[in-house]
Order: C-alpha cells, then structure tokens, then sequence
C-alpha cells in the first residue's frame, strides 16, 4: 500500500535530486537544447514543496494536482506543461483516495504518461521523457499483473526508465528544440528523458 | 561571464522593474505572475494583442507593448517560455471584450503554454485565438522536427496586427491577418559569438575564434551549419539565398474553431518568395554586434533583392529580437501587400517602436 | 577578431552605404568627402546643427540625421575625428544663411578639425559657433590633461538643440542653450569587454574574464580604474558617486567672438548636483550589451536618484553612443529645466532617435 | 643645397617609412591612445603621394602646402591638424622657392614646429610629437649656426629627434587622448613624437 506519506515523501525526494541534478540537467540541454531544463525543473519542485503544506491534509489525488497547478505556473518550456499535465491526469485517475494500491498507481502512471503524449504528441523513440516513461509503465504493468510485489515492480520500472534513458543518446530528437539539431542530436542524452527517470527513482526510493 | 547583472536569480525581475522605471509612461509592470501591459486600457472594442516568450530577446515583446502594437506580454524565465498563468493573467487584464489574440511563437513550449492559457481564459469566457509564427528557414521539415522556429517575422506582425487591431480589425479578421502575414515572412539568423544564460557557467554553445554558426535560433540553440568565418557579403548571400529560395513549405497548425468550440489542424503552405515581390525586409542584430555592422548587412540584402527584382518597401535595422549578448545577425523578408504596408506606417507608441507618435 | 564586415579598409564606405540604402527617406549620404545631411533641405532662416566624430559610435552622429535633430553630421574614420573639408563642406550644404552650429566633443583632433573647418567656412562668410561637448567625469582635471571627453551628453545636447533650432533660436541663442546644456551634463562609462578597430589585429585594451574597466572613453581609451568583475549595483553605485558627487569642474573653453571677430577663451565652471535637482537620465550600451542588462541599470539609477532627492523626468535607455562591440554602459544625468525638457519632447525623426513623428 | 629632388625624395620616403611603421605605431597608440595613429598616417602620406603629381612642377613652397592640404584632409584625428598646420606653416616659410639652403630649411623646420604649437597648445615634456621636433629643430639650428654641413647637421636633429622619443617613455602625457590615462601613460613611448622621428629621418636619408 502507499500511504500519502510516502507520496509526500516521493515529492520531497524529487525536488531534492533535482535540486542536485540541476547542473547536470541543464548541461545535457546545453548540447541538444537551451541549456535551461535543470534550471525548470528546480524552480518547478522548489515551488512544488513551498505549496505542500496548502493541500497535504488533502487526498492524493488533490495533491498531485497541485502539485501539476504548482509546476504548470513555474517550470515553462516544454517540460512546464507537459510534468504539468502528467501530474494534473494522474491526480484525476486517484481523486479521492488516501492511500493506493499497486493497481491504483498503474492506473495512475499511466494516466500521467497518456497526459503527456496528449500534450505533446511525441511517440518512443522521439528522444522526448516518453523514451523513459513509456518502457517504465509498461513495466510496472506487467510486473504487478504478473503478481510482483510493489517494490519489486517499481524497480523494474525504474531498470526500464534508466534503459531508456541509455536509448536516448543515440536518436535523432523529432520533437522539442533538439529537434532542431536533426543529425546533430545524435549522441547526447535527453534531458526530460533524464528528469522523468529520477521522478521515478524518487518514488522507488519513496516507497521502499 | 561578464554581464551588467546582480544574483541571477533576480536577474528577470530587476530588469523588468528598470522597464517599468524607464518605461512608466508606457507600459504597467505586473508581478507574480510577470506580465507587462499597455499603460492605457485597451479601447473598448479593439481586439487585445498578446504575445509572450522566453526573456533574453528585448526589446521583444515587452518594448513592443503600448499604442498601435502589443496590449500585453508575458515575459518567461530567460530562454524559457512564460507559464500560462501569465498569459492567463495578461488576457484577463487586456480584453476589453473583443476577444485575444495571442502571437504564439512556434516553440514546443510557448505553443503548449499558451494553448493551456487560452483553454484558461476560455473558461473565464473570454474570446481567445492562438497564432503560431513559424518563419525560421533554416529548419527545413516540420514532419520530423517541431517545425519551424518562430523568429524576426514576429516584430513585424506585431508591429503589422497592432496597428490593424487599432484600426478595428476584429478578431477573426485580426487573426487572418496574422495568418496572412506569417505565411509571407521567411527569416534565418546567424551566430559569431554564442551567449551565457545568467547563472549559468557555460556558453550556450562553444564556437571557435575563427567560426561562425549559421541557421542559429534565438535561444543559443545550434544553427545548421558551422563554418569558418567568411566576409560579411558571403555570409548574406548565403542567408538571402536560404531566404529567397526556399521552397513552398507545408505542415499543419492547430487554431481555435469558435464554431466547433474546439482547437482543430489545417494544413498550410506558404508559397516561395517571386521576382517582382514586393518586401519588408528586416536585419536584425542578435543583441552583440552593434548596428553600424547591421548598415554593412543591410547593403547587401539590398542588392541582392535588386539583383533579384524584389523590391524592399520598408525596413527595419537594429536589435528588435535578440539572444542575450550574443554577437550575430538575423535576416527577415515579408511580402508586403497594400495592407501590410498601410499598418506598418500605422502609428505606433512602445519603448522599442515609435512611429507618428 | 569577428566582425559582419567585409575588407577592413571599405568598412565605413559600406555602412555609410547601408545606411543611405535604409535610410534614403530621411538622410543623403555624400561621399568624398563624407557627411550626412538631412534628406530636405535645412528650412530657411533655421540654424544648421552639425556634428561629427570618430566612427565607430553608430547611430551617434549618423543616425542623428534629420528633422528635430541634426541638419548634417561627418564620420571620420572609425575611431579617427573627420577632417575639416568634411565639416566645411556639409556646413556649405546644410546653411540655410542662419548660420552653423557644430557640436563638438572635446577630443583634440575634434577640437582642432572643427576649427580649421569653421575658419574655412567663415572664409565663405557662413556664420559658424564651435561649441565643445565635455562631460566625462573620469577625467578629473582640465590642467593636466586634455579635458573631459565629450560622451553620453551629447546625444542628448543633439535632441535638445535639435528642437531649439527647429523652434527658431538663432544661433547666438541655441549656442547658449548648448553651453547651459554641457554645462548641466555628467557622465561616466565603464566596459566589460574591449573592442576592435576593424583591421587591427588585436583589442584596443587587454582585459581579464573576471575584470571590468571604469572610466572607459568610447574610442577604447583605458579608464581610470580596473576593477575585478562587480555585481551591476556596485558598478553602478560607483558610478553614480563619480557623477552625483563630481565638485565644480572649471575649465578653458574657446569659443568665436563674433563681435571681435576671433576665437576667445573663457573660464567655465560646471556646478555640481544638488538634492532637488530635476535631471534627465540616459543609460547607454557600448555597443555589445543588450538593452535588458541596461534595464537592470536603470532601475538602480532610478532607486540612487531617489535616495540623493534627484527626480529624473526623462529618460533614455539603449544604444545610442557606443564604442564598437564593446560589452558595458554608460550613465548620464543632464540637469533640465523647462527649456531642456520642452525640445526633449519636441517632435524629431531621425534614423536613431523618433519622437512625434 | 637641398633640391626639390631631395624634397620629393623625403615625402616618398616618409611614405615608405610610414606603412612599413603602420602597424607598429598603430601599436604604440594602442597602449596610450586610440589605436589608429599608424593608420591615420599612412593614409594621409598615401594621399600625399597621389596627390604629389598635381604639384611637382610648383616651388618647394607650394609642394609643401599641397602636402599639408592631403594630410589635413585625410589623416584626422589629433595628428591630421597637427602635422597638416605644420606642413602648411613650413610651406609658408619657403614660399616660391625652388631650392633650400642649410639657413632656408632652419626657418622652414622652425616654422613647422611653431604651426604645430600654436595649433595644439603643447610644451615639451607633455609627451607629444613637441618633444621629438623640438629638441630636433634645436639640433639643427646650432649646428648650422656653428657651422656644421646640411648632413652633419641634420644627423645631429635627427639623434635629438631619437633622444626625444625615448625621453617620451617616462612621461606623463599632458595633451591628447593620451592624457586621460594620467600616471598610467607613464612607461610608454609617445606614437605621434614617434611618427616624428620617422619624417625627419626620412629627410636625412634624402638629403644625404
Ligand atoms: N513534444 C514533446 N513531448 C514530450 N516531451 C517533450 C516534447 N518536447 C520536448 N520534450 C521534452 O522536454 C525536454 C526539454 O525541456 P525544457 O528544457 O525544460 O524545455 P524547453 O525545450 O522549452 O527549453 C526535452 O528534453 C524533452 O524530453
Ligand atoms: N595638443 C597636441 N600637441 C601636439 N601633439 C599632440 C597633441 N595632441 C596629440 N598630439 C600627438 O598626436 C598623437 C596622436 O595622434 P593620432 O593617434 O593620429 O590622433 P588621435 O589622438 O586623435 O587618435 C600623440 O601621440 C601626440 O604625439
Ligand atoms: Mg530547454
Ligand atoms: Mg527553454
Ligand atoms: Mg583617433
Ligand atoms: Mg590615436
């Protein structure tokens, strides 16, 4: 079962990691972007943590979707949106519910992910966050539908974002300002890519 | 990095409240969210022009607000588009009940944003249309990339729409227009210094004493092409020859449908530039190279165009669009119609256009 | 050294062609010798005002050009005072019969090209005033040294001036008001970066990463003081204690006596500002800083202004006497009495500068 | 005897001397000034070899004014005035003449450096062309008086003219551009007594 403790928990360790990642973030989108991602996403989960205490005697999915109102009015870019509106689909898919069971949080990864490919239209193999989400929720699935224990499937989910992630630097970027380099993106790691796997990493962490 | 800044975190919001300083007769700063507007309200009836991007690019498009231009603009993190609070925010404070019309600039993220911001402001009952620029030819396809960046054609069209806005071009008018104008707008931009993003410790891209970076966005993205520094006239050429002899380009933009009440994708092709056109022609400096370089640009781009048999009948040389400090030019033709020319002459009262007023 | 240049040696030619090519609705470009004149012709019985200078500092003189502001201005070679048969012939041109006022920055081969220049013209029985520009107050004496340069003031003596002219004042008025004018003005510059004559191969001073230089001229003249990098605020308190603390300034300037038909000197003292004091503020880019990072230093500007009781009621922000590419600023503060602020609003239309018009 | 030969040979050689100096004067200005005083002179001495044709045939006189009118009207700057009036003011002083004794080039010498006086205001020791001409016109000047040939003579300028820019190094610069940098132009060698040096040795090489 997750608690909203651990939720809480998943969104304080995220903006911690991002927090640190924050050089590294903005660097691989120096190569391939406008060398401001880390530099977003910080701004977006620092923000994220400051309105926590407005709606954390709130159910989860009130949280998440102030967590998606939280980092729509701070990140901007590309990334601003689209976490956004992952954020925002996942809290409508647990509206209501104080705690989530494996099933819910399928449900509710998936949700957030479908968010973001309504937003942005960007299919595997773009170089977008989908190269990492998308593997990562697929495995989730078929882990808990084949009966593993929470954390087990949680980091398989993890395992496939990180492989993901991997796959990302030899693409050529198709949407997103990296497009722009056609060729010449090759060879460089994607930044949303990136930042959706340590999203993961922090909720893994969260709730083992 | 050397700038004239302070913490950068602070950098975005001292620099507006210098705009306001300087600018207090013009323009009304508005904070958390940031938003600029035109110190006089909207008219009763005249549709609201609103743009908005990334900071980095002044006087685009907070000194583009006032009279005869735009009635708000939503200033983001520098190179990083604006939230859709703000733009929520500035239409909100700008509708004077004829609708709002937002200049979108063709970034994943400005598109995406702003669509959230006229979804918002819909809620609110507000009439809202989103018109996407997307002049950039040195980004060839829009199948494989997010298609053409939105650059120098955006000064023009803001300068262009806000004077038929003041005109009494209501909104779906004002929006074909603005359709109109993006469609016959080509621009393409070139880098010889890259730039630094305040707080950050690296330029945006490194570039040799002895290159230069063609087909450079205005966000330090890489250009298509790097090559070893060439005379200024070569360099034109090639940019003019990208420019005039770029293809029919097609893709699909998304608008609002106010009869089917929801956003809807139309294919749209812009036609080649003709011997015979008649043009605005814009150089534009990337906010480094001073506009005595800009004059030796601008020599050539006209004699070219004459070579050409195109006719500039208007033009604009300075820093209107820029990229930080970053050393550079950009080149933008509009075919011009009777229209077009009518508004550009229209008058015009903001801190980086003036005209007749 | 990267430039939007073409061979070093055509550089002005080119520009001043480019600029003919924009701007052949408001100027005429003369060649051989060079100088600007305003596109119709000076109304008669109005007096001329020209300037002229080092090139390198665009749009200053140039972009001047035109109703309101300058009937004629002569680029010298860049960074090089014009010589007089540039002077003599654009007074010759721009004479109207109410004579010719030359504005002047006192550089030594400014002050002595211009001079030569009035003598030849008076030859012609034009009636020509010399009045020399020296604000600068990182030159702290006028017995040692050349005297104070002639920098940001200028710009502003031109609008002023310009106005006074086109309302009338004849020439013995508008030299004193161009007197009252220099007189009222200080400035101080400072550069971040250095910048290159175009052929030469190296900067016109060395400079750190992590140094910034005060008291910068325009021609890249070393300052007064190399400083390790400041935040803006510091740099621009400095500043601001250079020009709002600078004591009486007294000096010999020479001027022509019309009634004894010679040159004649005369000891003059500028007085310091003082609490109560209404001033016009003019930030300015060298050239390679973008207008944002200029907002950043307005609004400390505006916020030390308030602190000392000095209301600035005016202001002028961005590009507008710069030293090549040169990344830094500049801070003017012109005191302003009725007279200066009424032809500081006066219409003008001019490549660089456009009010009411 | 100094022919009009000797006088055109001086002004091709000062030509000469001046774009083989260009860039190291260009130099030296960079240090105190404004980084074009070679420029400015080659260009002016340029226009004076192109515009030399036109006057040839007249007195030395004339061939001197005709000089100083191409410098004034393509050097500008400080040194364009400067030399131009000193040109001009020699010119004067041998109107209509169409050779020079050892006494004629004394008064022509002493009128060009009284030209550049009255137009600039300089003293010696303000670190300017003053402090090469000068002590070189002095030379000159007692060395005809005691007796000495035309060459002796001038050899004698010319090493006081040398002298004189070396004795520029230490100074503080009191006139042009290079007084702004007060103490800070202490150190460096004058460009314009530089250029100074050059003029009066290329009149030596064309006499002797
Ligand atoms: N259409 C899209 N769909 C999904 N992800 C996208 C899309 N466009 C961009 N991204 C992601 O956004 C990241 C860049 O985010 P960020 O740098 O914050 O915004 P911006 O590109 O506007 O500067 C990219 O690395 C990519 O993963
Ligand atoms: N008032 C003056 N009198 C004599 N010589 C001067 C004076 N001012 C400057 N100079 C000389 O002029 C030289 C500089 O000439 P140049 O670089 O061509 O002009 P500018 O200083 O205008 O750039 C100096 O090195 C100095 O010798
Ligand atoms: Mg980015
Ligand atoms: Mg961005
Ligand atoms: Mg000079
Ligand atoms: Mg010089």
């Amino acid at each position: 079962m997750i608690k909203k403790k651990h939720i809480l928990d998943w969104l304080n360790k995220s903006a911690e990691v991002l927090e640190e990642k924050k050089s590294y973030l903005t660097k691989l989108d120096t190569a391939i972007g406008d060398a401001d991602h880390g530099n977003n996403m910080n701004r977006g989960f620092k923000k994220v943590l400051e309105q926590l205490p407005t709606n954390e005697k709130k159910d989860i999915g009130a949280i998440l979707k102030g967590v998606a109102m939280s980092l729509i009015s701070t990140v901007g870019g590309a990334s601003g949106p689209l976490y956004g509106t992952m954020f925002l689909q996942a809290g409508n898919s647990v509206s209501g519910k104080e705690e989530l069971t494996a099933e819910d949080l399928k449900k509710m990864l998936q949700a957030g992910v479908d968010g973001i490919v309504m937003r942005g239209k960007a299919k595997i193999g773009d170089k977008t966050m989908i190269d990492a989400l998308e593997p990562a929720v697929k495995a989730y699935s078929s882990a808990v539908s084949a009966g593993d224990e929470l954390t087990t499937a949680l980091q398989k989910a993890v395992d496939a974002a990180e492989k993901g992630v991997e796959d990302t630097i030899p693409l050529i970027a198709r949407k997103g300002r990296a497009s722009y380099l056609g060729e010449r993106s090759k060879g460089h790691q994607d930044p949303g890519a990136t930042s959706s796997y340590y999203l993961l990493k922090a909720l893994r962490d969260s709730v083992q | 990095m050397k700038k004239l800044i302070n913490n950068p975190d602070n950098v975005l919001k001292e620099q507006l409240q210098g705009m306001q300083a300087a600018h207090g007769d013009l323009i009304n700063v508005h904070f958390d969210p940031a938003y600029i507007t035109r110190k006089d309200p909207t008219p009763k009836g005249k549709v609201a022009l609103v743009s908005g991007g990334g900071s980095g690019h002044e006087p685009m498009h907070g000194g583009f607000v006032g009279k005869g231009m735009l009635d708000a603009a939503c200033p983001g993190e520098i190179f990083t588009s604006p939230t859709p609070d703000q733009m929520y925010e500035a239409a909100k404070a700008v509708d004077s009940g004829a609708g709002v019309l937002n200049i979108v600039k063709n970034y994943t993220g400005d598109v995406m944003n702003f669509e959230m911001a006229a979804d918002m402001a819909r809620g609110e009952g507000i009439k809202v249309q989103n018109i996407i620029v997307d002049d950039d030819v040195a980004v060839k396809d829009s199948l494989y990339t997010a298609g053409r960046r939105g650059v120098g054609t955006t000064v023009l069209i803001e300068k262009i729409c806000g004077g038929a806005a003041e005109d009494g071009y209501d909104l779906k008018k004002l929006s074909a227009l603005c359709k109109k104008l993006n469609q016959n707008g080509r621009s393409m931009g070139m880098a010889l210094t890259s730039c630094i993003t305040p707080g950050n410790a690296t330029p945006s891209f490194e570039i040799g004493d002895d290159e230069i970076e063609l087909g450079i966005g205005i966000h330090g993205e890489p250009g298509i092409k790097r090559s070893k520094m060439m005379e200024a006239d070569e360099i034109v050429e090639f940019m003019m020859d990208q420019i005039l002899n770029d293809p029919a380009y097609t893709r699909i933009l998304k608008e609002w449908d106010f009869d089917k009440d929801d956003w809807v994708e139309a294919e749209v092709t812009d036609q080649p530039f003709k011997k015979g056109d008649q043009v605005i022609a814009f150089v534009n400096s990337m906010g480094g190279t001073p506009v005595s370089e800009l004059y030796g640009v601008y020599r050539k781009v006209q004699e070219i165009c004459e070579k050409q048999g195109i006719k500039i009948v208007r033009n604009l040389v300075g820093p209107y669009i820029t990229a930080l400090e970053m050393q550079g030019c950009s080149i933008t033709l509009l075919k011009a119609d009777n229209e077009s020319v009518k508004y550009w002459d229209a008058p015009a009262l903001t801190p980086g256009i003036r005209v007749k007023m």
